[in-house]
């Protein structure tokens, strides 16, 4: 009996203070034409070993490619002690902080999180996560309806630049409240979002504007000039952004006259592993006047009964425990121990650390991009500033590409553009962070010369 | 002492930095940032000595027994997680091609299939993150079921008074206005008043059986028949899923959509707060609004389904395939447990909550429900000692911290004043049951004699108890230090 | 500066309170002709990102072969919560308990690791372990030189059964102190050690005797006989034992009348990885009569100030520290970390899980020996009870076949016997532990069979 | 509470335990156990509650400052950790063909290069498994060495008295004499002395440089030219090699052989008390006898080498290859240090150490040695106090433990009265220290103030002072209850 600790005499002894017969008494309540039978399609079970062998012979199936993959899943190197540390028992098998007093571990751990994603953000508040990156947006876009008191819309103007899973994600997320997300087309020389196809909505009532950055094709956008737009038009701004790329880029905080109203994005990138694609965890910030709009779980410090320093809950009438259907969201559970392994890597990296995965990031991504714009068949698409990905076009069938590459040369190619953006052919997005070493890009950039020009 | 009190002005954690790197041509000077951003600087081993003494100062399964109820607080296998990180899965890319991911595919696609099978359902998607978002999804799709079918005067969702808050919440999220519906004085739903709610503009209903109230509602076949015959269907909270696990299935019982919680029933940890999983379960009819991604098989390979296959799905819930790490842990559980395994979770987990249950009231504790078998947990009321004694469910949860046992979820649900709601689960022994009762039993003296001790408790944690109110009042959620 | 956490600021600071005007000056004590410059033949460092890179690198090029080999390490399966919990911090990073009020988990741990292993043998008390099983056998070796007071001997009977390692090992380490192992031929039907060679040295004196068991050809000796014979010769026994075995088979405390003297043995098998080699870690029980002249630290209960039960190191008056020349050995650490591995391990397996690890790999060795023997080529030497290994002769050279299997079929299809046995022609020695299959062994055995009959 | 009283018959945890088996024909009846061994029946949730519970009891340096002068408790890189267990490494069987080990032996190639460039030695042997076996090591080569040019009246070495102890247990190991040569009133070897001792009787001696006295022996090169004139050979104890790292080489010295703790000076784990590595480092003469195996390299593959090919070796001191997994942290751990790394250690190290010896003594306390430069370490005396306040060193590191500080090492070396030997390391940050002397202050106040608190010390830990005594007296090493 894996995990029941029961000795035949425990379950007598038990039976007997119970006054029942057999552990079979105890379901008499159930009417017994709903019991169901043996559950013959689960199959027996394994002892450690076995599933052991099992699951590592699944991995092994699975190998490890070299990656030049991104579109919003990215491989940082991740220091040892960041998953050693988060593996703990007290914080892996605790719960949410409700007794907080047993609890102080993961509550201050939450509380120096919040402090560190508002810093890097350059944001007054910050809650302790959210599920991920794309239902984070979509919990943004809520907020905002929420938050725009001047507003009376209910649309939401969505640049097509921003991750489309993302879009996909908020649309199914917000669709059912009569929300509507309004497209903003970006410009085809440089992939920024269009400055002048935005004007063209002004005067028009909107509860919010979208602005990613980097986008969805790596490409900086025009943060500052957005924002000032939004600003202008009455609307909040929602910046959707790559958490690493912030320690190099100007924060949502700083953009415009007076910054963005709220930050969210995918925090994956400080120190969650790739994994199939999660747990990974959303994270949002806002000025300090939404605070009170924003979802999800938020801890605050205060003093205990002898004036101690101590960490809490705060701002539960917020939430669905206490406020039922009228809460800021159905949102439950946070994403605590993957925000548990992006303080820590956080705090192992610091501002310089940060800022140097970012910068090489860029820099492998600058040589990649390079490298392989120099084969021929190759060209870039978009003529403006990328952080650490940028869209190729090929001249082979991308599909296809990526195909060979991964079963013949387990090298995994880059991400098929082409699937979300058609107008832009045979689009390859490829990416490079600082785990790509020169060797890295330059076994990729031979075997795509190869299969290019034979 | 907070990790950023540590920090100091040009110190790191050297071994993490990445090399050195030439100036920026290529990014534009005013998009980059010129502020430092406010992360501790600190060394490796201040890191490592910092979150390790942080984590000493949480109670957690792994060091205490955590009786909270509804939250199904059972032993996280450590194989679960040892397994769950090689690093072939760790590293893989959510994007990268089938072929490369065939491993964990395969694993995914059992484990739909294991899930289909324990709760009875046609179908299962895995890719909400948690309960929460199963909920939204479950709701979701029977919107979607009646908006194809035209029949959109159906606005209302149905929701027991007992109910989790998510549920109401999740109903609110898509759309819909929410009615509550009261519990009879047994426990069970009260029918009379279902019958009142129910009309053509009931949507559904949204149901935990076993309730919150910690006793299986015994007229569900009756129950199921009257929102189906109103043209509603029926959505399973499977937040109580461990108390039937192998015994009962929500689809027998007439569920028409169900969420499971991995992070409960399949024992996946809880993280401090998540990650959880929300699976879906459904009927044959809500199977095409299933959300997406769903794992398939086409031609002998294991293929992620998406919206090209699926095109009437509710959609996506997140960017890729929903919690997988989680989803893998709970496959290896679910795997350990096998066929046998899974009915023995609800006879144990039954076992001890009616042990506690009966042995708590001989202490001289009252049960919300003398009457009821308990299922996986129970309801303790101190209506009683809060009038006689003065003594609150707050209190006697706070002293319990100081005898080393986590407190019972409190005052939920919130129909039952001054209650705790316990769940032992299947994986403690009967010593530590004992221990607890013996404990409780003491708490209840202290209560009588020296009250003050329950009062003024916690006395032997890192902190005393906390001011709430303060919390709110003096909000600070972001270490004001930092902007100075 | 990897791990040095001191700012430029700091170290102005701390060199203004020295009174010193630069580090360098703080060796100004150094002769300054024996300053080395810069250790050129020692490469730069690495950051953690790189080194992960380099180890994952040559990981793979040793890749995990399908294991049949034994010969004194052993391939068992490992709960996950072993090594989980080992790795913890404060098991992983703290020192000898040396402030006992400050190490009462490493204490109390080591305690009952004592009590278990005593238990497992069957004797009155254990050490908290040794090096390995080898240099354990040569530190038994010298405690029964000390402990026997009837005899003079500084003479060792020393079974050829017994791993010639560490008959090798034990030989390396007590050479210089004039002791002399004197060999005991084994039965060449059986395998066992030959009771009738044995008998011709009845009336000699020899301080010990050392019994193996199960020996190294896996066979099962007949250790009540060798006990007994032992004691008749008024010398000391000293058993070598596998741990696992002896939860299937009689421990030394119950062997021939009165048990042996001291048990000593490899904890491997209990916990711990197999790991070319270490670290691992050697046990030791004995008598209660012979507890001081036990080397090795010992922890002992006791109670504190207010009469509380606590732990502490005990009868450290023969350790080096205190005694100096005159200690039991010059042991000094002991191998706390797979003490604490196995101290779970043993835990988590009980007494049925312990026995049942025995049993299945007991009766797959017997499931491999009936496949292999079956091949045409091959048959078994040895016609006596064997524990979970096997020597098999072979028509083909071992060391090539051996070399084959392992280049081409990722197979290690056992020890080559004729190495330290020349006598035994191509002998091979195969093991299958619970960790094998009986598809592992089909795949063993038809590729065996293709290779000897093509 | 003990494992064992958490044991209840009939338990087990069940998902470790292999399938049941048929009986056993092949087996002689009177071979087989009759007797069930006291192993624990716990369930695995209840193992990993009692041992995680059990390691919140121990101080470390993952939770601690540790200043255990002469054990260099530093930072251990988690890294070193994570990436020695990976599976391939793991699971390489001792005795595997080389083909399927070049990926470890490459490393411990590498490794023995980095360590005969570190310390100047000609060769190294990474096999003995702990300093102590080390010394055992490096003295019998000293003995073959003289033994093979038949140069046996040499029976005696000589240990100076402020050696650590397993310096004269190693020699009597190898069958030498043992001569204590005292240490002068500067703490550097009374050269006289040396000269009375020294003679054709000498075959070594074993000298700690810088000493345990924290000092560095000035005359080392005329010691060594002494030694070396009479015949001897020169034994270099490296339990202190964290303090010259880089700065000056123990080959350069004029020593013929040397020893390393990798467990001190290349911060693998302390592990609670092991494992160790200690390779040994010869000159050119004792090559020849370093124990096998060595990691060598024969037509471009890595071998290990063994008696076959080194047949003047002093043997084997393991069955296997040492404590491999250990020389692979420490492999890990000077990649990541790499060449200017080495000497920083020396540099922090020495900083710090001299730092805190200076604040101590403003704080109040005597150093032994004042007029000398401190090294990685420096002893403090409090004969003073224990005279004039009646309080011990022992006091003071007791109270230490209730203010979170690990103690020192304590009354060694002997020869230093009521001695505290203190060793920071490299890797604490100065607000540490600066902490460690503010507490030293007051427990300096309290001594003079309120000696009890000091005396009853410690307060706060699981235990208070524990009685050595009558451990030893009433002997209980093994849980007697076991056997009723």
């Amino acid at each position: 009996m894996p995990f029941i600790p029961h000795s035949e005499q425990d379950i007598e002894q038990m039976l007997s203070v119970i006054g029942a017969d057999s552990i079979e008494d105890l379901f008499d309540e159930i009417p017994a034409s709903l019991r169901c039978g043996d559950l013959e399609k689960i199959p027996q079970g394994m002892n450690e070993m076995e599933v052991t062998r099992l699951l590592r012979d699944r991995a092994a199936q699975d190998g490890l490619p070299l990656c030049f993959l991104g579109a919003g899943a990215y491989e940082h190197h991740i220091p040892a002690a960041v998953w050693e540390i988060t593996t703990r028992g007290e914080f892996y098998s605790a719960y949410t902080p409700y007794q907080a007093e047993a609890s102080q571990g993961t509550l201050q751990l939450l509380y120096e999180f919040q402090s560190m994603m508002a810093s890097l953000m350059g944001m007054d508040v910050s809650n302790a996560s959210l599920y991920d990156g794309a239902s984070a947006l979509a919990e943004a876009v809520l907020m905002a309806v929420r938050a725009n008191k001047k507003s009376k819309s209910r649309k939401i103007l969505m640049p097509v630049t921003t991750n489309p899973v993302y879009r996909s994600v908020t649309e199914a997320i917000v669709n059912n409240q009569d929300i509507e997300l309004v497209a903003v087309p970006y410009d085809s020389e440089t992939g920024q979002t269009d400055l002048n196809a935005l004007d063209s909505f002004s005067g028009e009532d909107f509860s919010a504007l979208v602005i990613p950055q980097p986008n969805f094709f790596g490409v900086i956008e025009n943060v500052d000039a957005l924002t000032a737009w939004a600003a202008e038009n009455k609307m909040l701004s929602i910046a959707v952004v790559n958490p690493v790329a912030m320690a190099l880029l100007k924060p949502p905080g700083e953009w415009g006259q007076t910054g963005v109203d709220i930050v969210c994005g995918e925090g994956q990138p400080l120190g969650v592993p790739l994994a199939s694609g999660g747990p990974y965890f959303g994270f949002m910030c806002c000025k300090q006047k939404h605070v009170r709009q924003m979802p999800g779980r938020i801890i605050g410090r205060t003093t205990d009964l002898d004036g101690k320093e101590g960490f809490t809950l705060t701002l539960q009438a917020r939430e669905q425990h206490i406020r039922r259907s009228k809460a800021t969201s159905n949102i439950c559970t946070n994403q605590g121990l993957l925000v548990t392994a992006a303080t820590i890597y956080m705090s192992l990296l610091g501002p310089e650390g940060l800022k140097k995965v970012a910068l090489n990031s860029h820099k492998n991504t600058q040589l990649l991009r390079n490298r392989l714009q120099a084969i021929k068949g190759v060209k870039t698409v978009f003529n403006a500033p990328n952080f650490h990905e940028c869209v190729l076009q090929l001249d082979m069938d991308v599909k296809q590409l990526i195909d060979t590459l991964a079963r013949e040369h387990h090298i995994l190619a880059g991400f098929e553009v082409s699937a979300h953006y058609p107008e832009l052919g045979n689009a390859l997005m490829v990416c490079a962070t600082e785990t790509r070493t020169e060797n890295d890009i330059e076994q990729f950039a031979t075997t795509l010369d190869t299969l290019l020009n034979g | 002492m907070l990790i950023f009190e540590q920090s100091h002005s040009g110190r790191a954690s050297n071994a993490q930095l990445p090399q050195d790197n030439e100036a920026l041509a290529s990014l534009p000077a005013d998009a980059l940032r010129t502020s430092k951003p406010n992360l501790p600087e600190v060394s490796e081993m201040q890191v490592v000595r910092h979150f390790t003494r942080l984590s000493q100062k949480n109670f957690s399964i792994d060091t205490h027994f955590y009786p909270l109820g509804s939250c199904t607080m059972k032993y996280n296998p450590r194989a679960c997680n040892t397994l769950a990180s090689l690093p072939e899965f760790t590293g893989r890319h959510p994007l990268g091609p089938s072929l490369h991911g065939q491993g964990f595919l395969s694993c995914m696609y059992e484990l739909q299939g294991m899930l289909k099978e324990v709760t009875g359902m046609q179908a299962v998607s895995l890719s909400p993150a948690a309960g929460a978002q199963g909920e939204f999804a479950g709701v979701a799709m029977i919107k979607a079921y009646h908006d194809e079918r035209n029949d959109t005067a159906r606005c209302e969702i149905l929701v027991p008074d007992a109910a989790h808050g998510t549920n109401p919440a999740s109903a609110v999220m898509c759309g819909y206005k929410v009615r509550e519906i009261p519990t009879g004085k047994n426990g069970d739903v009260d029918i009379e008043a279902l019958k009142e709610a129910i009309g053509p503009q009931t949507a559904g209903i949204m149901l935990t059986n076993p309730s919150t109230l910690g006793v299986f509602d015994r007229k569900i076949k009756e129950i199921a028949g009257i929102v189906h015959d109103a043209g509603g269907l029926l959505y399973y909270d499977g937040a109580n899923l461990n108390a039937i696990l192998g015994k009962v299935r929500p689809g027998d019982m007439g569920f028409d959509v169900i969420h499971m919680n991995l992070h409960k029933t399949f024992s996946t940890p809880h993280g401090g707060g998540g990650p959880g999983a929300g699976p879906v379960g459904v009927s044959k009819r809500l199977k095409p609004y299933l959300p997406v991604p769903i794992v398939g098989k086409k031609e002998g390979q294991y293929v992620l389904l998406d919206e090209q296959d699926c095109p009437k799905t509710i959609g996506r819930l997140s960017a890729f395939a929903g919690n997988a790490g989680v989803l893998l842990r709970a496959y290896i559980y679910a795997k350990m447990l096998g066929r046998e395994g899974m009915s023995r979770v609800a006879d144990f987990a039954t076992l001890n909550a009616n042990y506690l249950l009966k042995r708590l009231m001989s202490a001289g504790y009252d049960a919300a429900y003398p009457e009821r078998r308990a299922t996986h947990e129970f309801i303790l009321t101190l209506k009683k000692q809060a009038k006689e004694l003065d003594v609150t469910a707050m209190d006697v949860a706070k002293r319990l911290l100081d005898y080393d046992f986590h407190a019972p979820t409190t005052y939920f649900p919130l129909l039952i004043p001054e209650c705790l709601l316990i769940e032992p689960t299947e994986t403690e022994a009967k010593e530590t049951l004992d221990e607890f009762v013996d404990t409780m039993a003491k708490i209840l003296d202290e209560a009588k004699m020296q009250p003050e001790s329950l009062k003024n408790a916690p006395y032997s944690l890192p902190v005393r108890r906390l001011d709430d109110v303060k919390a709110v009042k003096q909000l600070d959620v972001v270490w004001q230090e930092l902007n100075q």
